[in-house]
């Protein structure tokens, strides 16, 4: 039986991993920490697992020095905190031997002048930007493995990665004219109240945000490098639409090649092989990706469209951001470098519909 | 005191009073223009920096 | 006091009619045609509207040939009826010297090959496609002036058009590479209950629908043709989303001049310069159109973001379909018609927010 600890547990990221891994069969919940909830049972910040951990109280964690008394004994540590709080708490939590997957942004990037440009910060590890391994395990499988820290990809990022990649590889769409245009839910912005958040400012709209660049797109650029070998600037734009859960993205560009639909939907196959939590979507009953077909589950549905009037190919992806988005992808890396199998525990979490 | 829009060209006028950094629009084409007045030197430039609020 | 009829006046755009047209000085609703709600009070289908409209109840109307009767001493008539249903309304309403205003898509286009493509049909009336004009008033304003048949606009084709077309007329834009992506309610769709409006079927979701070619491009490729003499190919993808009223269009494209952001302000100012419901958004308090600060109401706000790093150019329109996109744009078409203020009786219908 693997223990583990997640820190930051109280927000709707800790949450999720709570709530997955209450029914995991291999990995039990030792420390939750909160600074917020401390000494207070979990359900205070999490009421729907009321009665679920029946003794697991928020314990106190305030500076990486007190990580070993706090969470000393366990195989793995969740670290759920804000970018840039993440940071140091990392090379803490390798130096008293534990395995991290940070869900935070602070080890995604290879390259320090992206942290430069897009989080205007001189990173203060380099060295474990190296060691870190970006926690997409349909890209990043193997690595993942043997891997002693995984930073665990936005949601964002996530969704879009996982419709372009396949077909950005299979070298048949025109890299240097490509735009990502995702939907995301008001739970993306986490449990904080501010006012775009409020409920009457967020029912019922649609609106661009970051729409200059967004943060996410140096993840999506750096997986399509490593992938193509080929340096994109790709034109990446998030809408806050009228949902709680779901991040779809719609990623455009225009064919290089002339292919079928046939040899589209064989790129995606050839690519996701194997992979448990990807399901391609094409013809009835519902022709295209949906984020309602994987809420509350770790499933991601990748379709896609190809408009031969225009040579102009559509792909899609549905994920649940706080699932194969965050807390869920963040168990599916702690399986792997756990030597656990890939889906365990993820795959009791059926799709909620309608 | 007349002033241009800086975006469409049409005429402003300002009160004596206005103060700098005040956020004026401009009736022809809805442009949001900051004051910017040094001395008796005013001049309207487009407000630009999006208020982070409202972003996630 | 002019009198106006509505043929087709129990959906839901025939509802939005109503609402406008009570507030509106100078135009009485003489009739209101529904076959399914014949002989009860306009309430019947908009109880919204109940004590509102006290004497009116729709009447039938079944064949065009009953039009001289029904509706024989008004001036002006919408027609709201389904598409192909209204093709042959129009030259009868014409034939007895009444002005029309044609909701459907039956008279949109100008090339016939065009509704061979689009819509399946041979066009029984080529030459009242000539004679019909496009019902965009920020566009064709002065062609409507004179009008007696205008072919009222789709709701996802005018906000694509509203973003686009001032931008690609100014020139700066890659027009082979352009791709527009509209998120819209689920209204759009009418009041006819199917699977995909059906509530919980429809709430959270975030879906790509007919992503590989939906009619409502031929009518923005035919506004850009109109407006830069060019004969462009445009990805056009729309979305349903979990909102009921709204359609927000992303256009994408990339830059073929050095423009800055002023440069494209300008461009929105001088193309909409005395338009009364185009509201252009920049910068404080919210830098991008938002749905909800249109609902209800005839505005369209018109933003944009443009991304110095990738070159690319992102132009935004967010109206209220039923509005902008279908009923408010028919009254306005209506007051340019029969000579009224453009924004008589549309003026009292403030957004309502939040």
């Amino acid at each position: 039986m693997f223990k583990v600890a997640i820190v930051g547990a109280s927000g709707y990221t800790g949450g999720e991993l709570l709530r997955i891994l209450a029914v995991h069969p291999k990995v039990e919940v030792k420390v939750a920490t909160s600074r917020e909830y401390a000494g207070k049972p979990v359900y205070y910040a999490h009421p729907h697992l009321r009665g679920i951990y029946r003794r697991l109280k928020f314990t106190k964690l305030e500076s990486p020095e007190q990580l070993a008394d706090v969470v000393g004994d366990v195989d793995l540590v969740f670290l759920a905190l804000p970018h840039k709080v993440s940071l140091h708490f990392v090379p803490k939590a390798l130096e008293i031997g534990l395995k991290v997957v940070d869900l935070s942004a602070d080890y995604r990037l290879k390259r320090i002048e992206d942290y430069k440009r897009w989080y205007g910060y001189e990173h203060p590890y380099p060295d474990l930007l190296e060691k870190a391994v970006y926690g997409i395990p349909e890209l990043y499988g193997e690595k993942i493995k043997g891997a002693q820290l995984v930073a665990n990809p936005g949601c964002n990022a996530t969704s879009s990665i996982l419709a372009v990649v396949p077909i950005a590889s299979a070298g048949f769409i025109d890299l240097d004219h490509l735009v990502v245009d995702v939907k995301v839910g008001s739970s993306e912005a986490g449990a904080k109240p501010y006012r775009g958040g409020h409920h009457p400012e967020r029912e019922g709209t649609a609106r661009p945000y970051d729409a200059s660049g967004h943060r996410h797109v140096a993840e999506l650029e750096q997986a399509i490098r490593d992938f193509t070998g080929k340096d994109v600037r790709v034109g990446f734009t998030p809408h806050a639409v009228s949902m709680i859960r779901g991040s779809l993205a719609s990623a455009y560009s225009w064919l290089t090649k002339d292919v079928k639909d046939l040899d589209v939907q064989r790129a995606y196959a050839k690519f996701y092989a194997g992979k448990p939590f990807i399901k391609i979507i094409r013809g009835p009953p519902m022709p295209y990706p949906d984020v309602k077909n994987v809420y509350g589950s770790n499933y991601a549905e990748v379709g896609f469209a190809l408009d031969k009037r225009v040579g102009r190919l559509a792909m899609f992806a549905a994920i649940d951001n706080l699932m194969k988005g965050a807390a869920g992808v963040a168990v599916q890396n702690m399986n792997l470098m756990l030597g656990i199998e890939e889906d365990e525990g993820l795959k009791y979490l059926m799709p909620v519909r309608p | 005191m007349k002033v241009k829009c800086p975006v469409c060209g049409a005429e402003i006028e300002l009160p004596e009073d206005v103060m700098d950094g005040e956020i004026i629009e401009c009736e022809s084409c809805g442009a949001q223009l900051e004051v910017k007045k040094s001395g008796d030197k005013i001049e309207l430039k487009v407000a630009e920096e999006a208020a982070e609020d409202w972003g996630e």
